[in-house]
């Protein structure tokens, strides 16, 4: 409601703060900017402060209602520690705002509650009126800066950089969110487990102690079986995705008319976007089962029933149109002029794409490999679903393996004791994740730039 | 060179000709297989998936004669709402379905005649009479849900010829089935259930629209939080920023973290959101924080993409007029990279509505039967529920799975084609 | 796609009236001189152009004999790289480009079912506008052809080939140093030469040159021209060329296009100094072009 | 500059979210094995009270103990699930940060079984055979109280008389809670009967323990994951294997597995109950005595889970597959629990 006056207010000084400069104007004043810009000079003052105002208001509001209204409770409750007070002032709110409570008929509460509700309407008409005031007086002084002197264009061009820019920083903010986030914690759990144990452990088994007097209670923390197992699974999709996607991305490219390309590109982006808890879904109850009886048909035993090789083909499924889309961009890049010189000489098609085209396409091709390897590493749903726990070290695709994501997601959903090293582990896992797939993507995206220059 | 020579190469030539010619034909398969063979799994997918997920849009409805007499209810005169609340409506149930079947008398075959109907059923039944206390009393034909193997009896996945030992559904109960459908007191419907109501732990009163308001709940604050400022994002670097260490670090960031691991995101949401902030957990608030952290660098891209595609003659003329740059950016740039950058938008968005891994960090992997109503309200999204729905132990709900699935793929499906839609119509060959 | 494949050459560039092309092209009247030679190697005759509904060739007659070279002369548009990229069957990859009449190499259609296009491109070579050098080294370059058809029995012949196809192509004494570096590191003309080494590797029988030498500096041209004047002696060679001092220099016959049609071929010197045709002298003469 | 007022505003914008939010429902964390019984009687709850239905989360008893212990306040939980008591730690934990009433209700067992497809034979173990079958390291069946590392491969092996088919047994990872509580139940029971590991422990706890809890590595037990849907499908395509998972999954799957007798019993509701057979692990749950009365529900949510038409005999929870208590039991703690009785931890 206030936000929809202000912006009414806003868009009021902006009309008069244009009329005014274009009546300055008419009369031969020589205003640096159009009237519009002092318009908008007008309707910034307005909304800016105003808006201010009201967040920091807003978000200290509860606060101040809080204080008020824990006053009003007997001196017993207001020395409770702050979690209980908290929860009482939750009740009262709820008693206030009409919501489902069991303590209605105390009348204390309903006091603070009718107390709590005065204060709150006292204060957002407070906040309505020192907030209007603000946009108010906000808009006169706009329209007093109205005037020669005042270059309304520079101003609001640089209010709108400011927002851009704000607005860019948000990435950065992002990735230091995340490396702070992952490392603090990670830096606690190689506190308690060195690093090295860590990194070439062969042994990982996080159990510590379910119960205190459990064997192996310190867990063992060595990462090496479940980076092999993300790598066997990766490298199991790669093998998949890379001869699918990358004879797709030719086919489409290079083969195919532009009716087939027309529907078989949109088609395959499907595939892309089809979320991964479905492929995991499927992956468990249609691809896992059917790997086993295959397998097992041709007379190999012990083909478990999470196989590494089933949820790899899966993500592997799921990574082609990735590579394929990657793959198609860098060799429709690829200048005519390199085919024409590989016909001209005589080649077949198929010639000069393996011979002149391919390797052109080279660097790029690599580094949309690399970018689809991140993402095998990073894929969570798919193993969480379809991969198994049990953390072997094994090149073995038909054994069960488990990878880094599991491992996050099990370690902060399950069922053991959530103290010390365990927890921290997950996020020491995700740091390596993060890390991992930094270098990777860095790496890709240097030899895809570099790949573009060579053509641009 | 001599004319020896000369026909030597032609024939030469002309001898590698045949293997050479295999070559290309084998290869060109080799590229039609692979993209037939995607195709195909595409198509394995999408038919495993409806197969199994069609029948769970029908439900299973018995009718019976219910009496609700207050006495089996045990509730007094002029019940307030809460005794209605409470009231024994599956007292009411059993005694109907005891009074088909009258020569049930063996405790263990009662509770299997019980397990006909849906423990749901009284639920229905609940809402009439609290909707209409006078029904107390009256008797009432109704058509309830039947249980969950009843259901799949119906829909004939349980094989009658099997010895009993091997199946879920017995022998006293197909009987009674069947007399039933001989009597036209089952019957198959349109399963509207599905779309009405939450998450339920009975797989035939179990919904998704908890989940879809949950989903669209999250995707609004998505939108509503990446959508501007990757715009502005995109702006900044392609029309103002300058060339320099600062602007080439965002830029890398920003590359990067479109390729960041998505639990990694949740992993941040968890740490800053939830432990630093202290926002509640399983609220779409926080998933869509996260979500629209992750969906940035995607939208950010194509929108740069779409800005750059607009070509500099376009700028150049705006400027040669006395245009300001931004007035340039804004009036000109800006609605001709529009459809891109509304694609770009849109593949982000389904992008996040697909989304499950950060969402499990954050406690959303939550059994939540309201429909949540505001952003702070417990919700969970639909590939959460999918991905929970999977892990239970009762049949019905995988079938209920793949339809979820079905209706997810369906807005997925309905999304990328727009998203194509608008890139062909506004392909623009400058 | 560059400019020489562009399949919808702006034909109606400079027309301003309304008048279809097909009535302008039949107001130029027949080709004036004489198309054909005695012995040709390889022969046009009647050949239509068409790309989509669009027509680009209307039917020419040519012949192109061995040890000559024969250059094509034109506006922009007027079809030359068209005809010229018939010659080789390079059209075949633009979809909508369809080719009627018949254009034989020693007396064989080469567009009948029974002529395949890579054994014809292995004999009828083509060097491009713009120099292409494949991004490997220079030494793989000028081996891609013979190793494509299987020229060489071993690594020794192949090396033969190489360093013969560098020497021929006058460019050896520059790169016999740095067979191992990338093609294209190679300065323009160089690269030029290069693919002109490239082409001859394959030992072909007729050369194609298409604008060899739009792309370089008047130094690099003038080596490629004496390139082309040696090249004469083994080859059959067809150029086509923007610059008409070129054609004088290098070319014993020139054929001159307009709007997809030949408008006058003959001998190089009588049609720069006694053209016949009204269209020929001012384009000769600089007034139009 | 730029970066210092985003920074404000995403804290400001933050605050007001956080501080604005009030709770009027039910939060519940913790154990996936207790989820399954948990959301029914949350689900009944919220359709038969004016309250509304809790929200449950399945985070893993240790996570849902974490987030339980953090504190009292609405942002925590007030109830968690467990598949084990609360660990000294975790209650000191607990304590620490203020929570220091906590109710604990025992609300049943949860059977583990040994099951095979219904198309083989139902096996007849002893918790001994399971010890010898599934341990790394076991006596040397040729005599002397030398451990060895285990030779069997066939079940006869283990015992004459269980049939000749080979050892496999798909069971859980080390991190999950059955796979301990299998371990702990079946193995350590089947370790005491062998009277030279009986006698370790009387001298050696520690190494009695480490070989009585350590499964073999040698393929016999295969580890799956926790999905127990696909342990059953793998049990129906392989007749040979057996397969370790929750009662609650047999129940539903009594069509396609069989369970095997343990010590001359086979798992059903009584034997269970009454604790004849010997796998069965206790399910909790604790809630925070500060929540109750000031976030709505909390004990009419009790109430409802320890009435008789949920927990007892003939029950719902009975019907998903949870083991009820016995009667007695049942009874005296609905009592203590009515009264809000807090625990203490000797």
């Amino acid at each position: 409601m206030l936000l929809l006056i202000i912006f009414v207010l806003t868009s009021i000084a902006y009309v008069v703060g244009r009329s005014r400069a274009a009546t300055l104007r008419k009369n031969g004043e020589q205003l640096h900017s159009l009237p519009r810009y002092y318009g908008y000079l007008t309707a910034i003052y307005t909304a800016v402060p105003a808006l201010l105002l009201l967040a920091i208001w807003s978000a200290s509001e509860p606060t101040f209602l809080k204080q008020s209204t824990v006053k009003t409770l007997p001196a017993e409750v207001q020395s409770l520690p702050q979690g209980q007070l908290d929860l009482v002032l939750n009740d009262i709110k709820n008693i206030a705002t009409g919501g489902i409570t069991q303590t209605a008929d105390d009348p204390l509460r309903e006091a603070s509650a009718k107390h709590y509700n005065d204060r709150k309407n006292t204060s957002q008409l407070l906040k309505s009126i020192v907030v209007l005031v603000a946009s108010i007086l906000g808009a006169l002084y706009g329209l007093r800066k109205i005037g020669i002197h005042t270059r309304a264009r520079v101003f609001v061009e640089r209010a709108m950089m400011t927002v851009l820019i704000a607005c860019s920083c948000i990435a950065i903010f992002t990735t230091v969110g995340i490396v702070l986030s992952v490392l603090f914690e990670s830096l606690r759990f190689f506190n308690k487990v060195p690093f090295t144990e860590f990194a070439f452990g062969l042994h990982w088994s996080p159990q510590t102690s379910i119960r205190a007097d459990q064997v192996g209670s310190s867990g063992s923390f060595g990462a090496v079986p479940i980076f092999a197992g993300t790598l066997l699974i990766s490298a199991i999709a790669m093998l998949v995705a890379v001869p699918f996607g990358l004879m797709s991305a030719i086919y489409l490219a290079e083969y195919a008319s532009s009716n087939v390309r027309a529907w078989a590109k949109p088609l395959l982006e499907i595939l892309a976007g089809i979320p991964t808890v479905v492929y995991g879904f499927f992956a468990a109850l249609t691809v896992a089962p059917l790997v086993r009886d295959i397998f097992e048909g041709v007379g190999f035993e012990d083909v478990a029933s999470e196989s590494a090789l089933a949820a790899g083909l899966v993500m592997g499924i799921m990574i082609i149109p990735f590579v394929s889309s990657l793959s198609d961009d860098v060799i429709t890049a690829v200048p005519q002029a390199m085919r024409d010189g590989s016909l001209g000489l005589g080649a077949t098609k198929s010639e000069t794409i393996k011979r002149v085209v391919i390797p052109a396409a080279l660097p790029g091709i690599v580094g949309a490999i690399l970018l689809a390897v991140s993402r095998a590493i990073g894929e969570t749903m798919i193993v969480v679903m379809a991969a198994g726990l049990a953390a072997n070290l094994t090149i073995n695709p038909l054994e069960a393996v488990t990878t880094v994501t599991v491992q996050i997601v099990t370690l902060l959903t399950g069922d053991q004791a959530f103290d010390s090293p365990k927890t921290l582990v997950a996020f020491a896992l995700g740091l390596m994740l993060f890390i991992t797939t930094l270098i990777l993507n860095v790496i890709a995206l240097v030899v895809v730039r570099k790949y573009r220059e060579q053509y641009e | 060179m001599n004319a020896q020579e000369k026909l030597n190469t032609t024939e030469v030539v002309r001898g590698s000709l045949k293997r050479r010619y295999a070559r290309e034909k084998r290869f060109r398969l080799f590229g039609l297989a692979a993209i037939t063979a995607s195709l195909t799994f595409l198509a394995v997918l999408l038919i495993t998936i409806t197969v199994r997920g069609l029948p769970a849009f029908k439900q299973t409805f018995i009718q019976l004669e219910v009496t609700l007499d207050s006495k089996t209810l045990g509730v007094g005169e002029n019940p307030d709402i809460n005794e209605l609340r409470k009231a024994n409506y599956n007292g009411a149930i059993k005694k109907s379905l005891t009074a088909l079947f009258p020569d049930v008398k063996k405790r263990k075959d009662k509770k299997a005649l019980y397990k006909l109907v849906s423990k749901g059923g009284q639920y229905d039944l609940q809402k009439r009479v609290m909707a209409d206390p006078s029904l107390i009393g009256e008797t009432l034909k109704v058509w309830l849900p039947v249980g969950d193997d009843t259901n799949s009896y119906i829909q004939g996945n349980i094989d009658s010829s099997l010895p009993e030992k091997k199946r879920r559904f017995k022998d006293n109960q197909i009987q009674w089935v069947d007399q039933l459908t001989e009597d036209k007191q089952i019957q198959r419907r349109f399963n509207s259930t599905f779309f009405e109501r939450g998450d339920s732990r009975e797989p035939e009163m179990a919904g998704i629209k908890g989940s879809l308001f949950g989903s669209m709940l999250t995707l609004m604050v998505t939108l509503l939080l990446s959508f501007p400022v990757a715009v502005a994002t995109a702006i900044y670097l392609e029309e103002f920023a300058p060339k320099n260490r600062w602007t080439d670090i965002i830029e890398v960031n920003i590359n990067n973290l479109a390729a960041v691991p998505s639990i990694v995101f949740g992993l941040l949401g968890l740490a800053i959101f939830i432990n630093f902030f202290s926002l509640p957990r399983s609220a779409p608030i926080v998933g869509g924080l996260v979500l629209s952290l992750m969906t940035l660098p995607t939208i950010i891209i194509s929108a740069r993409a779409a800005l750059k595609s607009v070509p500099p003659s376009i700028r150049d003329a705006a400027l040669g007029v006395g245009a300001s740059k931004l007035q340039v950016v804004f009036h000109h740039v800006l609605p001709l990279a529009m459809p891109g950058i509304l694609t770009g938008t849109i593949i982000g968005m389904a992008q996040a509505l697909g989304e499950t891994a950060p969402l499990l960090m954050i406690g959303m992997v939550a059994f939540i039967v309201d429909v949540p109503t505001s952003l702070t309200d417990p919700a969970t999204v639909l590939p959460v529920q999918i991905y929970q729905w999977a892990d239970l132990p009762e049949k019905g709900f995988v079938e209920k799975t793949s339809a979820a699935i079905m209706v997810l793929l369906a807005f997925l499906i309905v999304m990328n084609a727009v998203a194509v839609y608008l890139r062909r119509k506004f392909e623009r060959k400058w | 796609m560059n400019e020489e494949v562009n399949p919808l050459p702006s034909l109606e560039q400079d027309q301003t009236s309304e008048q279809t092309i097909e009535e302008i092209v039949a107001s130029l009247g027949d080709t004036v001189g004489q198309p054909r030679v005695e012995d040709p190697k390889m022969s046009v005759s009647n050949v239509d152009v068409f790309y989509g509904d669009k027509q680009a060739i209307f039917g020419v007659d040519l012949d192109i004999a061995n040890n000559e070279v024969v250059s094509m002369i034109g506006p922009s548009g007027c079809g030359k790289s068209t005809l010229l990229r018939c010659l080789n069957r390079m059209n075949d990859t633009i979809p909508i480009c369809r080719v009627s009449g018949e254009l034989t190499l020693d007396g064989e259609d080469i567009y009948s079912k029974d002529t395949d296009p890579v054994l014809l491109r292995a004999r009828v070579g083509m060097v491009f506008q713009k120099p292409n050098p494949f991004p490997k080294s220079i030494y793989e370059n000028v081996a891609y052809g013979p190793r494509l058809h299987g020229l060489n029995r071993n690594k020794a012949d192949l090396d033969d080939i190489v360093v013969n196809s560098l020497k021929k192509a006058g460019i050896y004494n520059e790169v016999k140093n740095r067979l191992d570096e990338s093609g294209t590191s190679l300065s323009g003309g160089q690269q030029q030469r290069l693919c002109i080494a490239r082409t001859i590797a394959c030992s072909p029988e007729v050369i194609l040159m298409d604008e060899p030498c739009s792309a370089l500096d008047p130094i690099a041209t003038a080596k490629i021209e004496e390139l082309i004047d040696e090249l004469r002696e083994n080859y059959a060679i067809a150029i086509v060329t923007h610059s008409m001092q070129q054609a004088a220099r290098v070319s014993q016959r020139t054929a001159y296009f307009h709007l997809g049609k030949l408008v006058e071929v003959g001998d190089t010197d009588t049609i720069f100094t006694n053209p016949r045709h009204e269209l020929t002298e001012n384009y000769i003469t600089g007034r139009f072009g | 500059m730029s970066k210092i007022g985003l920074t404000i505003a995403g804290m400001l914008f933050c605050t007001t979210v956080a501080a604005q939010s009030t709770r009027d429902q039910i939060s519940i964390v913790g154990s996936s094995t207790v989820y399954p019984f948990a959301t029914v009687v949350a689900e009944r709850f919220g359709q038969t009270t004016q309250y509304k239905t809790p929200k449950i989360e399945s985070t893993g008893s240790g996570g849902g103990m974490k987030l339980f212990c953090n504190g009292i306040g609405v942002q925590h939980p007030d109830i968690t699930n467990s598949s084990r008591s609360i660990k000294k730690g975790e209650f000191e934990s607990c304590k620490a940060n203020g929570v220091t009433d906590i109710i604990e209700v025992l609300i049943g067992f949860d059977g583990i079984t040994l099951a095979n497809s219904v198309d083989s034979e139902q096996l007849e173990m002893s918790r001994k055979d399971i010890f010898l079958a599934l341990a790394k390291r076991v006596p040397d069946p040729n005599g002397g109280d030398e451990l060895i590392d285990n030779p069997y491969e066939d079940w006869a092996d283990v015992n004459p008389d269980l049939p000749e088919i080979k050892i496999e047994v798909i069971g859980p990872p080390p991190t999950s809670g059955t796979r301990d509580a299998f371990v702990e139940l079946a193995m350590e029971g089947g370790c005491k009967a062998i009277e030279s590991i009986a006698a370790i422990e009387k001298t050696d706890k520690d190494s009695f323990k480490e070989i009585c809890h350590t499964v073999r590595e040698d393929g016999a037990f295969i580890e799956a994951g926790e999905n127990d849907n696909l342990i059953v499908q793998k049990l129906e395509a392989n007749p040979d294997a057996l397969g370790i998972f929750g009662f609650s999954f047999l129940e539903q799957n009594s069509d396609l597995v069989q369970p095997s007798y343990i010590d001359g019993f086979e798992p059903t509701f009584e034997s269970i109950s009454d604790g004849t057979y010997p796998v069965s692990r206790p399910l909790y749950f604790y809630v925070k005595k500060a929540h109750i009365g000031v976030i709505p529900g909390i004990a009419e949510y009790l109430l409802e889970f320890t009435s008789e038409g949920s927990w007892g005999e003939e029950g719902y929870l009975a019907d998903k597959g949870m083991i009820p208590l016995d009667e007695e039991t049942r009874l005296s703690s609905a009592e203590s629990i009515a009264n809000f009785e807090t625990m203490t931890l000797e």
